[in-house]
């Protein structure tokens, strides 16, 4: 079904291309000049109405078809292309293709070719797309925040720079982590072309003490790549390896794939976190023990004594101690680990150089470098080093940069005093919008966005892609790689900048034997090439590294600024669709909040919604609080990224009507930025602190969370059996093979009906592993993204209206103050019984031949009858018109998904448009359909592969085995709706049964 | 042909029950008895057959439910077969409810416009009244005068026997 | 009046009315059915000429229909692949061939003002070369055929199960000027899937769904 | 037996009737016509006017807040996505049941020959077409695109053509309401045409004798005509006696034959049609309470039909109250842990101030009914009266959202609290009841004159004194 498509330099081709290309969506073909074709539903649904009373006038609208001028050799108006890209939602750097239709990118999705997403694409590679079709994005270079022209602009900069080369003053560029080769070369040209320059990397989720720890150990500022895949034993000290640390899709895929209770013989890594709060990887431990972040070094050093002694290393270099985790916790920990050396892995999230070397310590202990910790092919995602920012702020502060360049960062309000900015007499920023450092700089060049511009990134050492361009720049913007070239003296366009690294940078590590053109049209058509990783000088471990840790004392209350998976920083808050994605642990929406254990807010006093002032270091910040099961008791946590200038435009997100309320904050912006709170400590950004103080002001905010009900088990007094619902079942890993083979095939399903219905030809079918489920939601994005699902605001979502087809219901289970976590996706269960096509009067919900439960939206009357008789609640209504008039964000639309109006019921599909594209596709080309060929928009996307698609009556599907494996339940059988969406059981470590198959 | 009436005003009703039959076993002809409301009895005292509106009222549900049992199951199972939940296509138990409100609805308003045809109702019809206080409160025995025997002065004397307010004779004109 | 006059009136004013509707029922249109639509097109195109006359195949022109769910309007430039020769009608073009043997000089170029059209939108001067003074644009058709937002109709899976265009869309090669022929209602497609599962197209057995979401998703 | 009570006329009755005048007052057969068309004829008094104005006002209220929901969307209406009903089809099911004591009073009364139903029949029957009117008029506006709500009756169209789900127990519904309704119309109508006829032959020449006289359809009082009304009006009353059952037992699928628990249940049915006669009863009340007092019907409805009227609320509540506890036990005694969860939760949860208002209201105020000091108290039953039509709303409230906002998986529980375009809805469908049945008073006989007359003959104040000439 996939094209991959090379063609996409004729856009930088001949001057008919070009001709066409400036007219992009008036070219479309088949386009409708009378109002866009999708909206025109709404119309459709009034037009029936007065189409009732006044069936004399019967004329409809005229509607123009504009043909393409000339022919595109090998495009077909109409058919969906897909372009192999990377991702640049962070630095991670996924592989992409890039669907487009007529022209224009329409979805992202996962590049299975790729080796460090393998098809995954994480929620904010998902909805990075809407980037594209920002209307608020800049649309031409400012002057002091007035639009200019780019050669005024231009000549001004350059007039300038020439001026700090004379007088040879200070220039700084400060960038993101850039693991472009292109944009890197660029960089270094530019820095070059001053006397006194300097690049300084920044990352606002910074890895900073990881590289400074292996320069002390091994010598060399490196970022390991952590084979999660290799690992047998897992521990991880406050990193959401899972969520936002680092690479998380890759992380997620090798650590799915460390972890198959199905193979045989079946692997599970067995996974410890040990953590301040509820993260996504912590909600996925097989142990979780909670440490707030000051205890975290001791817990580490005490653990490094342990195993050095079981190794037979040097233990003198500390004493023993008592700290946050008990002894016999410890020994246990050091014993599993030390049991599984070299197939272990020791992870540690915690800005702290002292506790990374004491970490790197512990994978040298047990023999991890080389196996589960790549240092010679290492990470490039994070190269951001806090030291050199510390230092630039101090220099910005005394007045001694002329210059500063931000392409791709915002300092000003990611970094704790940032302000300082304001002082640099030449600030150019690169930002695509108008955030806060844009808005004083002194000229913005706004980049162009990744779908419209050349590049290239190298995140991992030896695996190298391209980003090409899927459609012309909508807008008057440069890639910043242009900018910054030109501003060195160069005149180059991106594409020729890009080609010529790779050039000399890339092809000369190849392995293959092809020419620089063959390598280039494979590495195009790719999107990826592998060639051998560059030389790294990494020496061998240097014991002298590791020092005792001076202890820590305790403190009431610790303030830990994190990420969310949804909004992992700043960047993406213009982003309505990550907006309004549940946190996976919280299941919170358009908020940051003050994260509290439970226990904590009874001993302050503070209810969930209640606003509370958090002050430490001299600022504070307003935020409601939210209880977080699982959390540390003294620890306060905030999420970093929110109270952007750029979420000031959701004041008018969702319906407008009477009694509506706002989605955002007093402020006026969604949430509020606690990056003040960050501090720089002993050349770190440190994401906590101490001297927390927590005062409840009396305000109220309600939070918008979609889910209000927490665990499987119902509030105790209304349960006299005080059993818990089998929605999410277990099962242990020694359950597995002991387990007496039955499965669903042995089962004889009875009916009292007649058996009028057979599925003779397919028999669509879904199964989810909730065993490799992480939560990270990536499904919901991409539902959403392909299905044309609405944002609705915050409002609506407090009215428990959100519309994702697909959502992750969250369970939590045992103790409270530390529970377990199940993370279960629902979506409608397309049930061979379904109970909500009966109940439709109209026969707007019926069921097709090949077991699908179909919504035909141009039918329902709107009776809400099929969502209450619905036992999953996987039915969405339009309460209102959500679809909303904005022709830019409005090409995002997938046009093979109508768009629904007001007052009809919506659901999940199965992405029933690629069922009929691939059936027809197939037709087209004479042979039946092969298994695996459609793959639904949430499985493509899922970077744990935990979901598999396909025909049950085909028993060769991978579905089918899927079906019959001994984990596989359904959510309800007992109700016998039958439903066609099948869940293998999460698989728990556990060398007891307590609990039993049930959630206790 | 025009036709001689004689008619006897009465304003109880136990009076014009007694004249009623009295009339009748005398053997006069009586054309009509006007009443304000359903005086219980009078059609035996009037020897008015049964009525045959439960037929129609009978028959027309009877056809009205069988139209519907088929109709319902034309549509569902032979029309267009469409799977709704998984039922079988002849879902009987499910089409009752409807076929029985049909039936209602078929036998209640074809009795209804039966009886106004049969009656000659018919909206803006206006019938000459027998006695402008008919309606009110008084009741009306109408006899016809058939022919030369009858005794008129007979006929008075048995209609003021049972208390007649009044007696008219009136000439009622062909049609 | 006489109420029997009044009944009779009625009466026969309702059996008309009756009669009237049963009779016309074929004729009456629910709104959106443009069946019959036929506008005026910018370039006055004539499908008689082209696919009755000159017999050129369909699919020559609307080349997306077997592998795109839209049959597509041809650009401009595959009016070129003839039109880059054939610039006036065949009449015109012979007497101006009689006339220059008469005056013994070489023919002239005739362009007929509706294929000049075709050369205004690719920005072609008379010689069909590109001119500076002209800026490209594409030819604005009006669209003939129309399907509501939340029909999705594919013509692979009709032109590829053998489908022939006229079935759909009438006898194309007798029109001057494009029609509407079909009523594009649901039923007529339903009622057409339902026809060809008993009988196949052109005696080959085919499966044409009536699931919704063939259709509508 | 029950006695006499709140009469205002001593009671001289010469022959020994086994049971208190029906009708009491001396009144003879013109006396009540005079009686009850006067009180059309007069002008309304200010009381009235009052009444009307308050509706009225309600009325305009509901009509605003619909046009605005029609407008802007049912989001507007505190729904979610977990509650899709909650006001909307308690009000329907509300008003459906208040309707089924009109036909109960009026239909089945009738054929067990029960003649106090004469002086309530006519409003009875009123108040059932306009509860009916309110009552299908949510099924209508609570749709998404109540534009299209033609779409669930079976018509030849061009789509195929497609039919309906006649499985769906939402397309019984609009059979049934749209049955019942016009079988309510049809059988007050039939029972109005004599009444009319007597109107028209009173009016003097002008509009008011041409409307009455277009609608009366020549009526002239023939008994062959009467014969055969009488019969008309039995198989009526036939009909529409299992109708009624049918149309609350189709209302009780709705939620009987879903695979919600709290709404999955075999006993809805029964359930349900003595719910709908209970609260229907209790409206009966309240309308007459307030009809006698304003139109000065002491005579005509009087102490008896309340003491009977009372007694059949009495009798509803038991059942009602039975199948309450019968709901619970069977749950409890199932071990579905749904089913057990959702009775708990009603009891218990975040709506047990509903449940309880409903306890209270449907079976322990009752109860004081049980003393006769009660039922001849006006006042008092009427404040019960309007207490169990709270109860019996609160009643469906209860089965709809409770059952609906925390069913099967966790993760999907919500809470619903209405808006204000929801209450005023509410409000609009007493106005649009209350001015329709204060309308109606105005002009048209609220009791049935005709069968008063027939019952006044044999069982009135003046049975044998009425053999005087007059």
């Amino acid at each position: 079904m996939m094209t991959y498509w090379k063609s996409i330099e004729e856009f930088e081709g001949g001057p008919e291309i070009r001709a066409r290309a400036e007219t992009e969506f008036e070219d479309t073909p088949l386009r409708i000049t009378a109002g866009p074709d999708r909206r025109g539903f709404l119309k459709a649904a009034g037009f029936a109405f007065a189409g009732a009373t006044l069936s004399g006038c019967r004329q409809a609208p005229v509607e123009k078809a504009i043909p393409l001028l000339r022919q595109v050799e090998g495009m077909s108006p109409g058919r969906p292309y897909y372009y192999a890209s990377t991702c640049s939602g962070c630095p991670a750097g996924c592989g992409l293709l890039t669907k487009t239709r007529d022209g224009r990118p329409i979805k992202l999705e996962g590049n299975a070719e790729h080796p460090l997403s393998r098809g995954g694409l994480c929620a904010v590679g998902q909805a990075s797309i809407l980037s594209l079709y920002d209307g608020l994005r800049l649309k031409q270079p400012l002057r002091h925040g007035k639009e200019a022209r780019w050669d005024e602009v231009d000549a001004e900069i350059a007039a300038q720079f020439d001026r700090i080369r004379k007088e040879k003053r200070a220039v700084r560029i400060l960038t993101a982590t850039i693991a472009s080769p292109t944009l890197n070369a660029v960089v270094r040209g530019f820095v070059q072309s001053f006397p006194n320059a300097q690049h300084i990397v920044c990352d606002p989720q910074s890895a900073s003490p990881i590289l400074e720890s292996h320069q002390l150990t091994h010598g060399a500022r490196i970022l390991p790549r952590y084979r999660f895949d290799k690992a047998e034993v897992i521990v991880s000290f406050d990193a959401d390896f899972l969520g936002t640390w680092i690479s998380p899709v890759e992380f997620t895929q090798s650590y799915s794939a460390g972890r198959q209770p199905d193979a045989k013989p079946p692997r599970m890594s067995h996974h410890t976190q040990l953590e301040s709060r509820m993260s996504v990887t912590g909600s996925k431990a097989d142990r979780r023990y909670r440490l707030s972040p000051g205890e975290v070094p001791q817990v580490i050093e005490q653990l490094a004594l342990r195993v050095a002694r079981r190794t037979g290393a040097a233990a003198d270099w500390a004493k023993d101690a008592p700290v946050a985790l008990a002894t016999k916790e410890l020994d246990e920990l050091a014993e599993r680990l030390v049991s599984a050396r070299g197939r272990s892995l020791v992870v540690c999230g915690l800005a702290d150089t002292g506790a990374q070397v004491l970490c790197n310590y512990l994978n040298h202990l047990l023999g991890n470098y080389g196996t589960t910790l790549d240092v010679e092919a290492p990470s490039r995602q994070r190269q951001g080093d806090d030291r050199a920012v510390a230092r630039l702020l101090e220099e910005i502060a005394g007045g001694k940069v002329a210059a500063l360049v931000v392409p791709g960062v915002n300092p000003l309000a990611d970094l704790p005093g940032g302000d300082v900015l304001r002082r640099v007499p030449l600030l150019v920023s690169l930002s695509p919008r108008l955030d806060e450092t844009a808005s004083v700089a002194t000229y913005v060049c706004p980049d162009s966005d990744p779908l419209e511009s050349w590049g290239d990134t190298e995140a991992v050492s030896g695996i190298a892609s391209l980003m090409q361009p899927a459609v012309q720049t909508l807008a008057q913007t440069r890639p910043a790689v242009e900018t910054l070239a030109r501003w060195a003296g160069g005149q180059s366009a991106a594409y020729d900048l890009v080609r010529t690294t790779w050039k000399r940078e890339i092809h000369p590590r190849s392995t293959g034997k092809e020419d620089f053109e063959a390598f280039w049209r494979k590495s195009l058509h790719d999107g990826v090439a592998a060639v051998r990783p560059q030389n790294t000088a990494v020496k061998p471990f240097d014991v002298k590294a590791v020092r005792p840790l001076t202890p820590t004392p305790a403190q009431d209350l610790t303030l830990v600024l994190y990420s969310k998976p949804s909004i992992p920083d700043g960047r993406h808050a213009y982003n309505p669709w990550l907006q309004e994605l549940p946190d996976p642990v919280s299941k919170c929406t358009w908020d940051n909040y003050a994260c509290l254990a439970p226990s904590t807010a009874e001993r302050l006093k503070v209810k969930e919604g209640d606003v509370v002032r958090l002050e430490a270091g001299g600022h504070s910040l307003e935020l409601p609080a939210l209880l977080q099961p699982g959390q540390h008791e003294k620890v306060i946590a905030v999420a970093l990224g929110y109270g952007r200038k750029e979420s000031a435009r959701f004041a008018g997100v969702g319906p407008g009507w009477l009694f509506r309320r706002p989605s955002l904050g007093e402020k006026g912006l969604v949430g509020g930025n606690a990056s003040s709170f960050l501090r720089f400590e002993d050349g770190a950004l440190r994401y906590w602190r101490s001297d927390l103080r927590l005062t409840d002001t009396g305000k109220l905010h309600p939070l918008a969370l979609t889910q209000n009900h927490h665990t499987l088990s119902v509030p105790k007094h209304l349960d006299p059996g005080g059993g818990s619902r089998p929605i999410v079942q277990e099962t242990r890993l020694v359950e597995l093979s002991n387990v007496r083979r039955e499965t669903a095939a042995d089962k004889s399903e009875e009916d009292l009906w007649p058996r009028d219905h057979p599925f003779t030809g397919h028999r669509w079918a879904l199964a989810v592993d909730l065993s490799a489920c992480t939560g990270c939601s990536a499904c919901v994005v991409a539902c959403q993204v392909e299905n044309n699902i609405p944002v609705v605001g915050k409002d609506e979502v407090i009215r428990n209206r959100e519309m994702h087809w697909l959502r992750l219901d969250r369970y939590y289970s045992g103790d409270p103050t530390a529970p377990q976590v199940a993370h279960q996706p629902m979506m409608c269960q397309q049930c061979e019984h379904a109970s909500c096509e009966t109940v439709c009067p109209v026969l707007a919900t019926v069921h097709s031949e090949e077991g699908l439960n179909q919504q035909i939206y141009n039918r329902c009357v709107g009776t809400r009858y099929c969502a209450n008789n619905c036992a999953f609640k996987a039915r969405r209504f339009n309460w209102f018109e959500y679809a909303r008039e904005d022709r830019l964000a409005n090409l995002v639309l997938n046009p093979d998904v109508t768009v629904r109006s007001r007052g009809v019921m919506e659901k999940c599909t199965f992405c029933v448009q690629r069922i009929q594209d691939a059936k027809i596709e197939a037709k087209r080309e004479r042979r039946a359909l092969r298994d695996g060929e459609i793959q639904t928009a949430c499985q493509q996307s899922c970077p744990a592969q935990a979901i598999v698609f396909g025909d049950w009556n085909d028993p060769n599907s991978r579905l089918s085995k899927w079906m019959n494996s001994l984990r596989r339940y359904r959510v309800l059988e007992e109700i016998n709706v039958r439903p066609s969406v099948g869940y293998l059981k999460v698989v728990r470590q556990g060398e007891t049964n307590e609990g039993g198959s049930r959630h206790g | 042909m025009s036709r001689r009436l004689l008619i006897g005003m009465f304003s109880d009703e136990h009076d014009i029950l007694d004249v009623t039959k009295a009339a009748r076993e005398r053997g006069y002809r009586i054309v009509d008895v006007y009443a304000p409301y359903a005086v219980h009895g009078m059609d035996k005292a009037m020897g008015l057959p049964p009525s045959r509106l439960p037929w129609v009222c009978f028959l027309l549900g009877l056809s009205g439910a069988a139209l519907k049992v088929w109709f319902e199951y034309w549509t569902t199972a032979t029309d267009w077969p469409i799977n709704v939940g998984g039922k079988p296509w002849d879902s009987l138990p499910a089409f009752v409810p409807i076929t029985f409100e049909v039936m209602v609805l078929f036998a209640g308003i074809s009795t209804v416009l039966a009886f106004f045809a049969v009656s000659g109702l018919v909206p803006g019809r206006s019938k000459q009244l027998i006695h402008p206080r008919s309606t009110n409160d008084r009741f009306a025995l109408v006899l016809e005068q058939t022919d030369a025997a009858f005794d008129k002065a007979a006929a008075r004397r048995l209609l003021e026997g049972h208390n007649a307010v009044e007696v008219l004779e009136r000439v009622e004109e062909a049609r | 009046m006489n109420p029997r006059i009044t009944f009779v009136v009625l009466a026969t004013g309702l059996l008309f009315s009756s009669w009237g509707l049963v009779t016309r029922v074929g004729a009456f249109r629910l709104p959106g059915n443009q069946q019959g639509y036929s506008p005026v097109q910018p370039i006055a195109y004539s499908h008689r000429l082209h696919a009755g006359e000159l017999q050129i195949d369909c699919q020559y022109c609307h080349f997306n229909a077997s592998s795109s769910r839209h049959a597509g309007i041809p650009p401009a430039s595959i009016c070129m692949n003839c039109h880059r020769l054939v610039t006036t009608s065949f009449g015109v073009f012979r007497a101006e061939d009689e006339l220059a043997i008469q005056e013994n000089r070489k023919p002239r170029t005739l362009i007929s003002a509706e294929i000049r059209k075709i050369y205004d939108a690719l920005g072609l001067d008379d010689e069909r070369k590109p001119a500076a003074t002209k800026q490209p644009a594409p030819i604005a058709w009006t669209r003939v055929h129309r399907l509501p937002a939340f029909v999705y109709f594919d013509h692979r899976a009709h032109v590829n199960a053998g489908v022939v265009c006229q079935t759909c869309h009438g006898p194309v090669e007798t029109m001057e000027r494009m029609r509407q022929f079909s009523d594009l209602t649901m039923g007529w497609c339903v009622n057409c899937h339902r026809e060809v599962n008993r009988s196949g197209v052109e005696g080959k057995r085919v499966y044409a769904s009536v699931d919704c979401s063939t259709c509508h998703f | 037996m029950a006695s006499v009570v709140g009469a205002n006329t001593a009671v001289t009755d010469p022959t020994p009737l086994l049971r208190p005048p029906l009708i009491t007052g001396k009144k003879r057969l013109s006396q009540v016509t005079e009686d009850i068309c006067s009180a059309m004829e007069r002008r309304p008094g200010l009381l009235w006017w009052l009444a009307f104005l308050a509706a009225l006002s309600a009325l305009v209220l509901g009509v605003a807040a619909v046009s605005y929901q029609i407008a802007t969307g049912i989001g507007t209406w505190g729904l979610n996505t977990t509650v899709g009903w909650a006001f909307d089809i308690t009000n329907f099911v509300f008003w459906i049941g208040i309707g089924h004591a009109g036909t109960l009073i009026s239909a089945i009364l009738f054929l067990f020959r029960q003649r106090w139903r004469t002086s309530v029949n006519r409003s009875a029957e009123a108040m059932t077409l306009f509860a009916v009117m309110c009552a299908g008029l949510f099924p209508v506006i609570h749709m998404g695109r109540p534009w299209l709500a033609y779409w669930i009756f079976p018509y030849p169209n061009f789509r195929g053509p497609l039919w309906i789900n006649f499985r769906s127990p939402l397309a019984w519904d609009a059979f049934a309401i749209s049955t019942y309704f016009l079988i309510s119309l049809t059988f007050w109508y039939v029972g109005l045409i004599p009444d009319l006829a007597t109107i028209r032959d009173r009016a003097q020449p002008g509009l008011r004798k041409r409307i009455f006289g277009w609608f009366s359809l020549g009526w002239n009082g023939s008994y062959r005509t009467w014969q055969r009304y009488e019969v008309v009006y039995l198989l009526l009353a036939g009909l529409a006696t299992p109708l009624v059952v049918s149309v609350h037992t189709i209302v009780s699928w709705d939620f009987a034959t879903s695979v919600i628990p709290g709404w999955h249940a075999t006993i809805f049915p029964p359930y349900f049609v003595a719910g709908a006669i209970f609260s229907g009863m209790a409206m009966v009340l309240t309308l007459m309470i307030i009809a006698r007092k304003v139109m000065h019907l002491e005579d005509y409805i009087t102490g008896r039909h309340i003491d009977v009227m009372c007694k059949l609320v009495i009798v509803t509540s038991g059942i009602v109250a039975l199948a309450y506890g019968t709901e619970f036990f069977t749950a409890q005694y199932s071990g579905n842990q749904y089913e057990q969860f959702v009775f708990l939760n009603r009891a218990m949860g975040p709506f047990a101030w509903a449940y309880w208002t409903m306890v209270s209201c449907n079976v322990l105020v009752p109860l004081l009914l049980w003393f006769r000091r009660v039922r001849a108290n006006i006042p008092a039953v009427f404040v019960i009266s309007i207490l169990v039509n709270v109860g019996m709303w609160f009643e469906r409230f209860v089965i709809i959202v409770t059952s609906l906002h925390r069913d099967y998986l966790p993760a999907n529980w919500a809470n619903y609290s209405p808006t204000a375009i929801e209450i005023a809805t509410l409000v609009g469908s007493f106005g649009l009841f209350f001015t329709c049945f204060l309308i109606f008073c105005r002009i048209l006989p609220v009791i049935a004159m005709a069968e008063v007359k027939g019952v006044l003959a044999r069982h009135g104040a003046l049975a044998a004194e009425t053999k005087e000439v007059a």
